[in-house]
């Protein structure tokens, strides 16, 4: 099937997201899209799934302009999408999520599941997935969610499959995995859109490359380019991809965790008799698939968790048992992973966002009264200083960017002595001159004396700032290694292989292939 | 942001469009369509309207007339009880509806903020009538059976008011935060507990008058009641004023206080507070029991100020009143506080509607929900006289500024 | 239909009386509670219609609304005599009536206020309920009669009191061992709905009394008392005899559905007084000594036995009207700890 | 976390602390103490008769007679048995079993009537009576949880229900009345509860107002129009407007005729048949149609819904109508059925132990039946043992449904999870 843009031109009030975008996707191909963050890659999407109606433009499917209500519409004309955020709903079966919208009914009226199962066990067979159709959806690993993504795509006959930054949540192995499957497809004749700010996976698996920036088209470019390349071409700038850190000058362990043992509500350990420790003056990055622990141990370390064991000193001071905001005033900075679940609270302000854990303390509080002028003036000095781009201060905090948004956490958790400082997913959905200025920040605190804990699933990130880095995997620690592992030790790691068989498992790998 | 530019309008323009596409214009039509519309009703039903249809093509405007002097006439009543009486002979029986609607208000408004306070930290508190009820049984009870000095007496009775309210919304607090019980249910439960302990009560000695055994309470000493505010031939007492202070401490609350910041946080993210140190279980104790607490207050405004006395009726429907007041007044308490003033002229002003048009009391109740519908669905009210939405003329730039000056300014 | 003469229909029925303005103000039941409210504004319509004179009604929608539906009534409508209706507006009447010693009052069902302008009207219930009680006993086929009440107040338990007397004495002269379910007049403990408006428990309570035994039920529960008849109405429809006793009016002239079941009503007149209280009034003998409805008065009375006049054995039918001379001559007393005093 | 091992499986540090929660011992041990308190130390030293069976029933069963404190002390051997099992499986890290809490459940309520009984009076009571009342009581909370079930399974937050019950019998009445036929009075019970909600739908859906103040505003409403119309029309002339005709008993031939149960469940009104329709085609649409699907697509994850071509808003209006019809009907029971004639107010607030049901029976149709016959087997027993002249007073057992609930659920039941999306509008983009 191939399909056509035309012209595609959507607004938001003002805002022009998409501005007459040409696009053509030819059957067997995986055509990638590549962009800054709000450059509008998703928006066009959405506009070919039909869940946004174009302002202007037209789609076609074979040479045929077709326009689409809904993604109803999209679907029956053979356009599939794995959305960014998951469209699954947590508390159903795969196999309901997958027939929901394509239910099959038997003669009574009733739900025909068998069919779905079947159907979902012959995909899978077909491509390698491995997805039990009875489970329930939250249960499952994000690498699966994301299958189960696929086969309701690929269940109702898709021509074209949309993934919208796919691999954001899978680990190195599954990528892997996965891009195999979108060549797989291809040679089925379908064809895949691909959106990713990953370079290396784009230059990998496309067939053709289009760049957009601010709603534009750039330009194409071939699999074949360089990503110092493509980066440029995305930003409509040379931007240095590489962070300059000078080397870690570690003073005291002032961080150690023992033995530490965290259990889920459910009775199940979830961090396992973990053990690790950091030093003034140095970062550890944590490094592992998304949902192997490490909301769990950052948690854990905030008194966030309820069923703790083991021992976590700072200082000297046992940790474990105290409360969070005990924990906030002995010094430790912490960026969760979710800023908009856990970080901040949307309809407040950034100003009051900005002294979320601190309301209660002088300079911002005097007795049970809050001093408004002092927590105004904090918020136009941080502004100022990260940069956050927002209306005013008393702009609601859930009405900025997602990149403005980090910043907020970053600035109200970095704009204080610190003892140590424990950030997850740092720089998630960040725009690449931000990054580096946040990557700057948090070298600077480290330069500064502070241990610093990174949590990370981004293996780019991970080794540019780690100094050290401790893979998770299942709640365990694999092993610490130092900060220049290769990439494919910690890919191995990260799927379950210990350090240590990691490290020899890769050598023997290149001996091979020598 | 470079709005001025986008917006080279002249002063006056600008004030006409913002009259017309302003919310003020929406309620200001909002309560005129709910006015329409209960008159309807009320002509359809009136006796006099229902003769003259007998005969409607014979004389059309007999009906028509009748139709116009029911409705208008049941609405001037109700302005004539409620705001101003201008048929009165003297000054103060002209002003005398006003001072009638703010005695209403008072239970409504302290209420009000209860349920309020705990929709701002994100508990829906249907049990202000119970905890009205129990407030003003401990209120009443150290009224008239403590007998204490000028003044102390008072403040004790306030406090035991508060006390018993905060008690009440308290146990639905706890229990949410220990057991994770769904507030809803145990409010609704804990009116029922309520009505019934206050029944029970009722029958005691201790709390019947002596040598009767009516359910009502003794009066409460003079000592304990809220002197009125403006001499003996008003109802309206100091428990006003109570009101507005309980406006004031809970805006400040709210808006300026650590302890506010806590529940606002709570309630509009709870993971967040948690993750800022804040302890989510306990902001729910605390806010159930100043939502208690306040509840009480209209308890105490009841039992120490109009009513003196404690019956089981004493609460009338304030408790579910004050849900919608909250609501309305988007559960700011300045935004309370006039809702309650709005209901607060709907209860007063129907008395004067009813005993002097005989006009169904019921009647001020369709009114006054639809003009709350009416008020919470401007898009409604909008549509349907074709007034432009509010961002038309605007650019959604502008429209962000102005929710960040609206902010700015309720800060 | 032909439209009416202009002016005729206005002036048709004004009357000597027509400057005299009687009010009443409900308590919480409303007018239309087929109880006690409804007594006492049929009596006012009664006056209006007999005596000419106009007439204002206010209903409460709470006990907060006696206070300005009073003063509305009287202050800003003049009213010369305002009717209130039960215990409740005590109070608020009391402080109008201060307030304007001018205007008259009337109270139902309270005795507290001690004023030159206010009329106590009361009702010694209890000896018509003993009647009453008196007839169940002798009529129950089951030995087991029973009441239940809406609210517990002694407005409610007068009647409830009166009737297990009733009952305890037909066991004493006939040395039987009639029960009565639902209340116990000793603890003053009993069945109660716990309001006027569920007439759906009234049923389920009246269900749960017949299968307990009892076939002869007094509600005295204002209109939840439906519920008993369409219980007895349901239960009857399969062979049963069972027998309801209505309370405030004749049932058998109100109640519609059911009526035929109607063993006898324990009537309390209150139109009636009303009406006389307004009469009085409007001819200028207002006074405030109490009226006290007794047997003797008539202002209470049993009502006839109708449909079940077969079901009243004679001899019961006999005593009843020897019980009654002796109540009237105060050879028998019936206490209540709700009786006027 | 597939692989997430379970503590069993491995030796802890002796620092560590696994879960226990005290939460169930506890309670039990409270009630056991209670009951060794009530029925144990406190039992009427009296015979107590149950009666199983109504004297002119098809098949007659021989009364049950329990002797108060014999049954008394067993049970209170038996609760402080459990309770005592329960703490020591806590304190072992156990996991406390089903049949435990229902052995408890099963004694403690058949000492608890057995003592309340026994210290009545007269120490005799109709359980087939009282069961029948319980299901009487229970039917109208049955139809409107089931309106909210509807409702707050496609995401929208059901607090009118009050408001559909009070408007349903309202119409029943009137319409039946004034065609004589009750059948057009059910009709029109069904579309009375189905304009509440058309305008819970309208403003809540389309014009996104809090669902929560639509729902409040509509019972009062609802409430007013009623009180309004009942005033100015029906009591004029109630013969005309308000003497609807009933909807008769219909007795299954056998069926009707088994001990104690039969005349309870099959011996009813159309509406009393239409319940379990109602109860058995929701629970079977709910979860296994594709209407049902969709629906709780809708209810939990509306965007996702969405980008499978479900409509989302058109779903929950339909299901916010439907809910309408369903609330009505139980509505009619007011009138049709329960008595004869429409009152002021007659619902009672009994919507709102409809929400509360609903909510004990976690949005499923047959929780929500059971916590609605809870809730009326509380409110009956309280009705049974007031009448049977127990010490304790009237009004203590008037709360007894209300304790009950409030036990239930900060006991039992805990946290419960509503649909995710219920009570939040979906705008699209
Ligand atoms: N629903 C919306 N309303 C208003 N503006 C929107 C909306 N959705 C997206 N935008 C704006 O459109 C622009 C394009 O957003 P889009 O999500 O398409 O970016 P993207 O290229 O997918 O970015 P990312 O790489 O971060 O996913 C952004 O500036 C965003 O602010
Ligand atoms: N419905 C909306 N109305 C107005 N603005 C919106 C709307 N939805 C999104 N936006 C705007 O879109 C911008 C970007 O949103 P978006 O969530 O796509 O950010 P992002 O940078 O892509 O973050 P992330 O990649 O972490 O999701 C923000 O400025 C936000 O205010
Ligand atoms: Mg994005
Ligand atoms: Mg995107």
């Amino acid at each position: 099937m191939k399909l056509e843009l035309k012209g595609i031109t959507k607004r938001f009030g003002t805002l022009v997201a998409n501005d007459h975008i040409d696009l053509v996707i030819e059957p067997g191909q995986v055509h990638s899209l590549l962009g800054e963050n709000g450059a509008g890659k998703s928006t066009l999407m959405n506009v070919l799934y039909g869940l946004y109606e174009p302002t202007e433009g037209e789609i076609l499917v074979n040479g045929k302009p077709v326009v689409f209500s809904g993604p109803g519409d999209a679907m029956a004309a053979g356009i599939g999408m794995v959305h960014q955020h998951f469209m699954l709903v947590p508390v159903f079966t795969v196999a309901e999520n997958v027939a929901l919208g394509n239910e099959t009914t038997r003669a009574g009226g009733s739900l025909n599941l068998e069919t779905t199962r079947a159907r979902i066990r012959q995909i899978s067979e077909q491509y390698g997935f491995d997805v039990d159709p009875d489970a329930v959806v939250e249960d499952l690993p994000v690498g699966v969610q994301q299958r189960v993504e696929i086969i309701k795509a690929l269940i109702r006959d898709a021509e074209v499959l949309i993934l919208d930054e796919p691999t954001a949540v899978l680990t190195p192995r599954e990528t892997d995995e996965l891009l195999a499957i979108m060549r797989q497809l291809c040679d089925d004749g379908k064809s895949v859109v691909f959106i990713s700010h990953k370079l290396r996976e784009v230059k990998a698996v496309s067939d053709v490359i289009t760049v957009i920036r601010r709603g534009k088209v750039v330009g194409d470019a071939p699999p074949s380019a360089s990503t110092t390349e493509l980066a440029s071409m995305m930003v409509g700038r040379s931007v240095s991809l590489n962070l300059q850190k000078e080397p870690a000058q570690p003073g005291a362990a002032t961080f150690q965790v023992r033995d530490l043992v965290v259990l889920s509500d459910t009775g199940q350990a979830v961090v396992d008799h973990i053990s690790f420790e950091i030093a003034k003056g140095e970062i550890l990055a944590v490094a592992g698939v998304q949902g192997n622990g490490q909301t769990e141990l950052t948690e854990a370390i905030m008194g966030l968790q309820e069923h703790v064991a083991g021992s976590i000193t700072l200082d000297g001071e046992e940790l474990v048992g105290k409360r969070v905001s005990q924990i906030i005033d002995a010094g430790v900075g912490f960026v969760p992973e979710d800023r908009n679940v856990d970080g901040l609270v949307g309809t407040f302000t950034v100003a009051e966002n900005l002294v979320l854990n601190r309301y209660n303390k002088a300079p911002f509080a005097k007795g049970l009264s809050m001093r408004p002028a002092t927590v105004a003036k904090n918020a136009a000095e941080k502004i100022d200083e990260f940069d956050i781009r927002t209306q005013s201060a008393e702009a609601a905090a859930g009405t900025l960017s997602g990149g403005n948004q980090q910043k907020v956490v970053m600035a109200r958790e970095l704009s204080r002595p610190l003892s140590l400082f424990i950030a997850s997913q740092p720089t998630r959905g960040v725009d690449v001159g931000s990054i580096e200025f946040l990557h700057k920040r948090i070298v600077a605190e480290r330069d500064g004396g502070t241990p610093v804990m990174i949590v990370s699933t981004e293996l780019d990130e991970v080794l540019e700032l780690a100094d050290r880095i401790a893979v998770l995997y299942s709640g365990r620690v694999m092993g610490i290694v130092p900060g220049n592992t290769s990439r494919d030790v910690l890919g191995l790691m990260m799927a379950g292989m210990s350090a240590k068989d990691a490290l020899s498992h890769q050598s023997e790998n290149e001996g091979g292939a020598q | 942001m470079p709005e001025t530019e986008l917006h080279p309008e002249t002063g006056s323009e600008s004030v006409l469009r913002r009259i017309v596409t302003g919310n003020a214009l929406v309620s200001v039509l909002s309560v005129l369509m709910a006015l329409i519309v209960g008159g309807l009703l009320i002509a359809l039903t009136d006796e006099e309207v229902a003769e003259s249809a007998g005969y409607f093509f014979s004389r059309p405007g007999d009906m028509l007339g009748a139709a116009w002097s029911a409705a208008s006439g049941a609405y001037i009543a109700l302005f004539q009880g409620s705001v101003f009486n201008f048929e009165a002979d003297t000054f103060s029986r002209m002003i005398y509806p006003l001072t009638q609607t703010l005695t209403v208000a008072t239970p409504l408004i302290c209420a009000g903020l209860g349920v309020a306070l705990a929709f701002r930290a994100g508990l829906f508190n249907i049990g202000a009538q119970g905890q009205i009820l129990i407030g003003a049984t401990l209120a009443a009870w150290v009224g008239f059976s403590w007998h204490l000095p000028v003044g102390l007496h008072l403040l004790i009775v306030i406090l035991a008011g508060a006390l018993g309210g905060a008690l009440w919304g308290g146990i639905a607090g706890l229990l949410k935060a220990r057991t994770g019980a769904h507030e809803v249910i145990v409010t609704i439960m804990l009116n029922y507990i309520a009505i019934q302990l206050v029944l029970f009560l009722l029958t005691t000695p201790g709390f019947q008058r002596p040598g009767s055994t009516n359910p009502i309470s003794p009066q409460l000493d003079s000592t304990a009641m809220f002197p009125p505010l403006f001499g003996s031939g008003f109802r309206l007492h100091w428990g006003f004023i109570m009101a507005i202070a309980a406006t004031v401490f809970i805006w400040w609350l709210l808006n300026r206080s650590t302890v506010g910041f806590e529940l606002r946080a709570v309630g509009a993210n709870p993971a967040a507070a948690r993750n800022a140190g804040i302890n989510t279980t306990k902001g729910y104790v605390i806010v159930m029991l100043i939502a208690g607490a306040l509840a009480g207050l209209a308890g105490v405004a009841q039992v120490s100020g109009t009513e003196k006395v404690l019956t089981s009726g004493v609460a009338a429907s304030f408790g579910f009143d004050a849900i919608t007041v909250a609501l309305l007044g988007r559960s700011s308490p300045w935004g309370t506080f006039a809702a309650g003033l709005l209901f607060g002229a709907f209860r007063a002003g129907g008395v004067t509607m009813q005993t002097s048009t005989g006009t169904n009391i019921d009647i001020v109740l369709v009114v006054q929900s639809l003009i709350v519908l009416f008020i919470a669905a401007p898009p409604l009210v909008r549509s349907l006289f074709r007034i432009p939405p509010p961002g038309a003329f605007k650019t959604s730039g502008k429209r962000m500024s102005k929710k960040a000056d609206a902010a700015q300014g309720a800060a | 239909g032909a439209a009416p003469e202009e002016d005729s229909a206005s002036s048709g029925e004004a009357s000597a009386n027509g400057d005299f303005l009687a009010c009443m103000v409900s308590d919480s039941g409303g007018f239309d509670d087929r109880s006690f409210n409804q007594s006492g504004y049929e009596g006012l319509k009664a006056a209006e219609t007999d005596l000419g004179i106009e007439i204002k009604t206010a209903e409460s929608q709470s006990e907060t609304d006696f206070g300005p539906n009073l003063d509305s009534m009287v202050v800003q409508n003049g009213c010369n005599i305002t009717v209130t209706v039960g215990f409740l507006l005590a109070d608020a009447t009391k402080e109008v009536a201060e307030a304007n010693p001018d205007s008259h009052f009337a109270i139902i069902d309270d005795n507290s206020i001690e004023a030159d302008n206010v009329k106590p009207i009361i009702y010694d219930t209890a000896q018509a309920a003993f009647l009453a009680g008196y007839v169940a006993a002798g009529t129950s086929e089951t030995g087991k009669v029973a009441t239940y009440g809406g609210i517990n107040i002694p407005t409610v338990t007068i009647f409830m009191d009166g009737f297990a007397d009733g009952v305890a004495y037909y066991n004493e002269e006939n040395g039987t061992d009639v029960e009565v379910l639902g209340w116990n007049k000793a603890d003053q403990t009993g069945s109660f709905i716990g309001n006027f408006t569920d007439t759906g428990a009234g049923k389920t309570t009246t269900e749960n009394f017949i299968n307990e035994g009892a076939d002869i039920i007094m509600p005295v529960a204002g209109p939840v008392g439906t519920g008993t008849l369409d219980a007895v109405v349901e239960a009857n429809a399969g062979g049963a005899t069972n027998k309801v006793v209505w309370v405030d009016s004749d049932g058998y002239e109100t109640a519609g559905t059911g009526k035929e079941y109607i063993l006898t009503s324990v009537m309390k007149l209150m139109g009636e007084a009303v009406e006389e209280v307004i009469t009085q009034d409007v001819e200028g003998n207002f006074d405030a000594s109490p009226y006290i409805g007794t047997l003797e008065n008539g202002g209470v009375t049993l009502a006839p036995y109708h449909d079940q006049e077969d079901a009243v054995p004679a001899d019961v039918k006999s005593a009843v009207d020897e019980i009654k001379a002796k109540i009237i001559s105060g050879e028998i007393t019936v206490e209540s700890a709700a009786s006027p005093k | 976390m597939s692989t997430a091992t379970t503590l069993a499986s491995k030796g802890q540090p002796a620092d560590v602390k696994p879960i226990r929660s005290w939460k169930t011992p506890v309670i039990l041990g409270v009630l056991a103490i209670l009951g060794f308190i009530m029925f144990g130390l406190g039992s009427p030293a009296s015979e107590v008769t149950f009666r199983l069976t109504d004297a002119n029933a098809a098949i007659q069963l021989p009364d049950i007679v329990v002797s108060a404190p014999v049954l008394g002390w067993i049970a209170t051997v038996v609760l402080l048995a459990s309770a005592a099992y329960a703490f020591v499986l806590v304190s072992r890290y156990q996991h406390i079993p089903g049949w435990l809490i229902a052995v408890f459940a099963v004694f403690f309520i058949a000492a608890f009537l057995t003592w309340a009984v026994g210290s009545a009076r007269s120490p005799s009571v109709a359980l087939y009576g009282l069961l029948a009342g319980s299901f009487t009581l229970a039917f109208p909370l049955i139809f409107g949880s089931l309106s909210g079930v509807l409702c707050e399974r496609s995401g929208v937050v059901n607090i009118a229900i009050e408001g559909q019950l009070l408007f349903g019998a309202f119409a029943a009445a009137v319409a039946g009345s004034l065609s004589g036929n009750a059948f057009v009075g059910l009709f029109a019970a069904a579309i009375a509860g189905v304009l509440v909600s058309l305008v819970l739908a309208v403003f809540s859906i389309k014009y996104i107002v809090n669902q929560v103040i639509v729902g409040v505003v509509l019972n009062v409403l609802v409430s007013g129009l009623t009180g309004f119309l009942f005033s100015t029309v029906l009591s004029a002339d109630s013969a005309k407007w308000n003497s609807p005709p009933r909807l008769d008993k219909i007795a299954i031939p056998l069926l009707s005729d088994i001990p104690i149960l039969g005349p309870i469940l099959f011996d009813q009104s159309v509406i009393g048949y239409l319940m379990y329709i109602a109860v058995a085609a929701i629970y079977f649409g709910l979860f296994h149609t594709k209407w049902g699907l969709r629906t709780r697509a809708v209810g939990e994850h509306p965007k996702a819904a969405d980008t499978v071509g479900i409509n989302v808003n058109r779903m929950r209006f339909w299901n916010v109508l439907l809910a309408g019809a369903v609330a009505g009907v139980g509505g009619a029971f007011f009138t049709l059925v329960s008595v004869s004639s429409f009152n002021r107010d007659m619902t009672s607030g009994q919507g709102y132990i409809a929400l509360a049901a609903l909510i004990l029976g976690r949005w499923n149709p047959i929780g929500a039946l059971f916590a609605a016959l809870l809730f009326g087997f509380a409110s009956n027993l309280q009705s049974v043992l007031s009448l049977l002249g127990t010490p304790v007073p009237n009004q203590f057992l008037a709360m007894l449904p209300y304790v009950v609930t409030i036990f239930a659920v900060a006991g039992v039941v805990g946290k419960s999870r509503a649909p995710a999306a219920s009570g939040i509008p979906y705008i699209k983009s």
